[in-house]
């Protein structure tokens, strides 16, 4: 490959490693979510039951 | 006189007796703009173009009244302050207003001393640059006293301030830069006087969002 | 429409075009008379850049509505639009950058106006969540963050007129393209690029959004529960 | 001056405020008619403070609906902080205030208000000087210096020693005949001569 179809995929393989990242960094923050919905659904069982 | 002025003369003079009482914000200014220039002196190697020194006066210009506007609004987060003005029955533009006139005040009595003594250490300084500071000085005043505002209602005042200013401050120092050093400074004072009527106008409007909830 | 439905809607549209758009670009659309194939960055780097703006202008929308009606639905529609804004900005001076380094061999030229400006809005906007992760959450963090957008988007053309300026006492080495001379098919193929990258930034800024909704949520739930 | 507000100058409906995560006011329902002492009553961080800040606008419901029928100007606010500028001296200070209320004859009635609280041999020292009772006082003369209608009262007899405490019962007296107070205090039962209702904050 010449050296602009190597910077040119570079380019674009950058947008995608962003993106991804960004999806990830963001399904850890769903995941802590539901944690928290989990607590919270105990909490609020323990306190029917209490 | 209208009310409004009068709520704005009364404001800048309170910060006014504040300062001659407490003296401690315009001299901090005056020592620490000497200080930068004279640093300013041995930054400057031999080689170094005229044109360099122009362009550390508005380095200059710019960190003096970020000191200064570090203490804008400090009496007034101290003591929790700003509640007695923001229930005063007075419009909150005033409080900005009164504020920028304050802080337009030192930074002039900062640069009274600090330009003669560029011009001492590092040659003349014309007529277009003082006019460039003039218009920058209101620019700075205006949008500083309200970003001002905005860091102290943070914690982290100190550090908030520079940040939150300096990207604002670029067109400042652009158009101020530009005037100095540029052949034709017509375009860069139209530039200026377009910066401080513009974000003037925004912060007159948007200082009352800035100290109510 | 729920949000599940509009997510994934979103998405798929965005994965369709995205795909459809670059194999346009690649496969159909002729390359550049002078520039060759390093032209091909162009179907990337001016959508995300032009997403970047219209991310501001739409936070700093969401910002006035958040002053004149204080909903409480505007402060994290800004805060979210202003988040993904800073994102695409940060690839438009990658992607930027690299378009640069092939061109001129450089990696960062201050003769490109439009990067300069990104990178001011870059340093202006990352003061932005400095402002905001130091004031709590309430209605005076709303309000200071919706002030400082709206500052940001009157910012923009001024410091685009600035460089412009700035110009005339830098000198930069200009490299300005001479807009886009573009042929058919490569207008066709950056119209579904760019509608690529916008539907990709919808999905993207709808799901934030959805999380900071329920992250705001569960931390009424939690209080109520306390 | 008085909105018809069927007599009532505060109206509170299910209002809630919330600090980051903390809820201080949990749907709070009260009404202050005209002319009404009403006394808040609560713990430590029950929200006292909070609800009266909210009523003069310092801050804003997070939710539900609170209707305050009186403009700045007739609003004298008293909090913790006594809100003067420590550098500035008494004098100074009730004349700043005294601009920005637009107080006809501002001299008089400030010698008169620092005559009734005893300070005015301190007229001319810095309030910085000032003990944390003087401040108080001083604090009593600003919020009461434009005549208000309507007295928000945040534990008003905080630091007063007894003397001071005297001229604050006097003062209250008189002004819970023509005025409109809503008081946050820790000690019901002096305020109880001029009280006319009782507002328990849980």
């Amino acid at each position: 490959m010449s050296t602009a179809e190597k910077y040119v995929t570079a380019a674009y393989l950058v947008v995608l490693a962003v993106v991804l990242t960004y999806v990830v960094v963001y399904s850890t923050k769903l995941a802590r979510l539901e944690r928290e919905l989990a607590e919270l659904a105990e909490q609020a069982r323990a306190r029917d039951d209490g | 006189m209208s009310g409004y002025a009068q709520d704005v003369v009364a404001l800048a003079r309170k910060d006014l007796t504040l300062e001659l009482r407490a003296r401690d914000t315009l001299p901090a200014m005056l020592l620490f703009v000497l200080s930068m220039l004279v640093v300013f002196h041995f930054v400057l190697p031999a080689g170094g173009s005229r044109l360099a020194a122009n362009g550390l006066l508005w380095v200059a210009i710019v960190f003096t009244a970020l000191l200064g506007l570090t203490r804008a609004f400090a009496a007034e987060r101290e003591h929790g302050l700003l509640d007695g003005l923001v229930l005063a029955p007075c419009d909150r533009s005033a409080i900005w207003l009164g504020k920028s006139i304050a802080m337009l005040g030192f930074l002039v009595a900062a640069e009274v001393v600090a330009l003669p003594a560029f011009a001492l250490f590092f040659g003349a300084v014309d007529g277009t640059t003082v006019a460039a500071v003039a218009l920058a000085n209101l620019g700075i005043c205006a949008v500083g006293t309200l970003i001002a505002a905005m860091a102290s209602a943070g914690r982290a005042r100190e550090l908030l301030l520079p940040l939150l200013f300096l990207p604002l401050s670029i067109p400042i120092v652009i158009g101020g830069v530009g005037a100095t050093v540029a052949d034709d400074p017509g375009r860069y004072l139209a530039f200026l006087a377009l910066y401080d009527a513009l974000f003037a106008v925004l912060s007159w409007a948007s200082f009352e969002y800035v100290v109510t909830e | 429409m729920s949000t599940w439905s509009r997510n994934s809607a979103l998405s798929a549209s965005a994965l369709l075009l995205l795909v459809g758009g670059i194999a346009l670009a690649f496969y159909w659309a002729p390359e550049d008379a002078d520039q060759g194939f390093s032209q091909k960055i162009f179907y990337i780097h001016v959508p995300v850049a032009l997403t970047a703006y219209a991310f501001f202008a739409w936070g700093a929308w969401k910002a006035l509505r958040h002053l004149w009606t204080r909903g409480e639905r505007y402060d994290l529609e800004s805060y979210t639009a202003i988040h993904m804004g800073v994102i695409f900005g940060l690839l438009t001076l990658a992607t930027g950058s690299i378009w640069a380094k092939i061109s001129w061999g450089i990696w960062w030229s201050w003769g490109q106006r439009q990067l300069v400006l990104f990178l001011i809005l870059f340093l202006f906007y990352c003061a932005y969540f400095m402002l905001r992760f130091s004031t709590d959450v309430g209605p005076a963090r709303a309000n200071l963050s919706a002030v400082y957008a709206v500052f940001g988007i009157v910012l923009l053309p001024v410091s685009f007129l600035a460089i412009r300026l700035a110009e005339g006492f830098l000198h930069p080495v200009l490299f300005e393209r001479d807009g886009p001379q573009m042929t058919g098919e490569m207008f066709v193929a950056f119209c579904v690029c760019l509608a690529g990258v916008l539907a990709l930034a919808a999905a993207l800024y709808a799901n934030e959004l959805t999380g900071k909704r329920i992250d705001a949520r569960l931390r009424e739930l939690r209080e109520a529960l306390a | 001056m008085w909105g018809d507000g069927g007599g009532r100058v505060i109206t509170a409906r299910r209002l809630e405020k919330r600090f980051g995560d903390k809820r201080v006011l949990r749907g709070l329902d009260f009404e202050l008619p005209r002319g009404a002492t009403l006394l808040v009553t609560g713990a430590n961080g029950s929200g006292k403070t909070t609800l009266l800040r909210l009523c003069a606008g310092l801050a804003a419901p997070t939710r539900g609906e609170l209707e305050v029928r009186a403009q700045r100007r007739d609003i004298g606010y008293l909090g913790h902080e006594p809100l003067v500028y420590r550098e500035l001296t008494a004098l100074e200070n009730l004349e700043l205030y005294g601009r920005l209320y637009r107080v006809p004859e501002r001299r008089e009635r400030i010698g008169m208000l620092l005559e009734r609280f005893g300070l005015w041999d301190a007229r001319g020292e810095r309030a910085g000087s000032f003990s944390r009772g003087m401040l108080q006082r001083l604090a009593l003369c600003r919020a009461l210096l434009h005549e208000p209608e309507l007295l928000l009262l945040d534990e008003p007899f905080n630091a007063l020693d007894s003397e001071g405490a005297a001229l604050l019962d006097a003062e209250l007296a008189e002004l819970a005949r023509e005025r409109t107070l809503l008081v946050a205090t820790h000690d019901p039962e002096r305020l109880a001569p001029f009280a006319t209702g009782t507002l328990a904050l849980a």
